[in-house]
């Protein structure tokens, strides 16, 4: 299992080049990535704060109840901090199981976890200025699907 | 000298990031801030911020030595 | 959009890599690689036929159905055929949306008429001998959920 | 001469992939073939077998010309 934060851009493919070697019991991976949206223009730089040591434990934490609650064989995560520019990721999720339903929900309950409750902060710097961003309603809506 | 951290807006409000505080205890360092800025000590006690110690959640008041981290933590935006 | 088939091994990182590159709008991006199991030794290699030309263009249809359905800006299908051995990919899916859910369900949906109707013939050679493989009951059932 | 496909347990059931037949319709190609193989006549019969003119699914009996490429489809296995 991989948690990471990067402040550097990172290439989703080769992160999954890697998840994927080797595994001959495995049978389903899947995967998300998150890409900055530039908004039409309206959003020019997103700026992702995180507490190092902090943040990747929180994630760990939820990152062990998807092993569990999935029955995963494996997963990694790795989430951008720092400023992003529109069309960089900025978190890669990858699950491992044995079939494809178990690797897909365990990718959209990470995710909603991660958009909603993981410790991070986020600013948008556009033309108009900065201001910090919150949940949505859909993403706390998501989150509470998982009971 | 506990290390204070300040995350999101809540940098943005005092214009620090990081400082080294004398205090015996988190409601200590509460009164020393609010104190020196009382818009920062008002949004430190705001909805939803959390504190942090040594970096696991606490709730209340909990006691500091020199060397803890205290982070103040506002509501989380998600990644 | 982009549907292949291929006879030789292929890396699903570099399919990623490509796939998301330049995409400034999208938002997000759902993948699913399925890998051949060696199920503890019991399946040497699995033997995939396809009738080349009208298995692309049968799961053309479903994809543009997709497509329609999940609101996505792009898929790719690469699908293997011939000989694969455990631990090889044997299919790479990946919808780009502007928002996850839809990334997500998009490649569910795929995998689940790649799984149970598209054109293969799927072969099993084993210690015990050949067998010809039929969807599962599991397979037929997770088709079913789309209507 | 139409060209004549098998996939899957057909190909092996017959023994051959791909042959040139002569036949006017789905009708004659399928007794053309059962003549020759009864095991096989039987097999293209069977449930769930579908049949691909010029790699389009028909139903029923077609006509072939002497271009035309005529598969038969076993219950598909998915990938």
């Amino acid at each position: 299992m991989s948690i990471r934060l990067t402040e550097a851009p990172f290439d989703p493919g080769a992160l999954l080049t890697e998840f994927t070697k080797g595994r001959t019991e495995t049978g389903a991976v899947a995967t998300f990535t998150g890409i900055a949206r530039a908004e039409a223009g309206a959003t020019a730089i997103l700026e992702l704060e995180a507490y190092p040591g902090f943040t990747e434990a929180e994630i760990g934490r939820i990152a062990d109840q998807a092993r569990e609650r999935f029955g995963l064989h494996d997963l990694a995560i790795l989430h951008r901090v720092g400023r992003i520019a529109p069309g960089e990721p900025i978190v890669f999720v990858a699950a491992a199981a044995g079939h494809r339903r178990a690797a897909f929900e365990a990718c959209d309950f990470l995710m909603d976890y991660l958009k909603s409750r993981a410790p991070f902060w986020k600013k948008e710097h556009g033309p108009d200025g900065e201001r910090w961003i919150e949940p949505t309603a859909q993403d706390h809506a998501d989150r509470e699907r998982w009971g | 000298m506990a290390r204070v951290l300040l995350f999101g807006p809540l940098r943005d409000l005092a214009g620090w990031r990081e400082r080294r505080i004398a205090a015996a205890s988190v409601a200590e360092l509460r009164s020393v801030l609010a104190a020196e800025d009382a818009d920062l000590g008002a949004a430190l006690g705001g909805k939803g911020v959390q504190v942090a110690v040594d970096q696991a959640v606490v709730r209340g008041d909990v006691a500091l030595s020199a060397s803890s981290e205290v982070a103040f933590l506002p509501p989380m935006s998600g990644g």
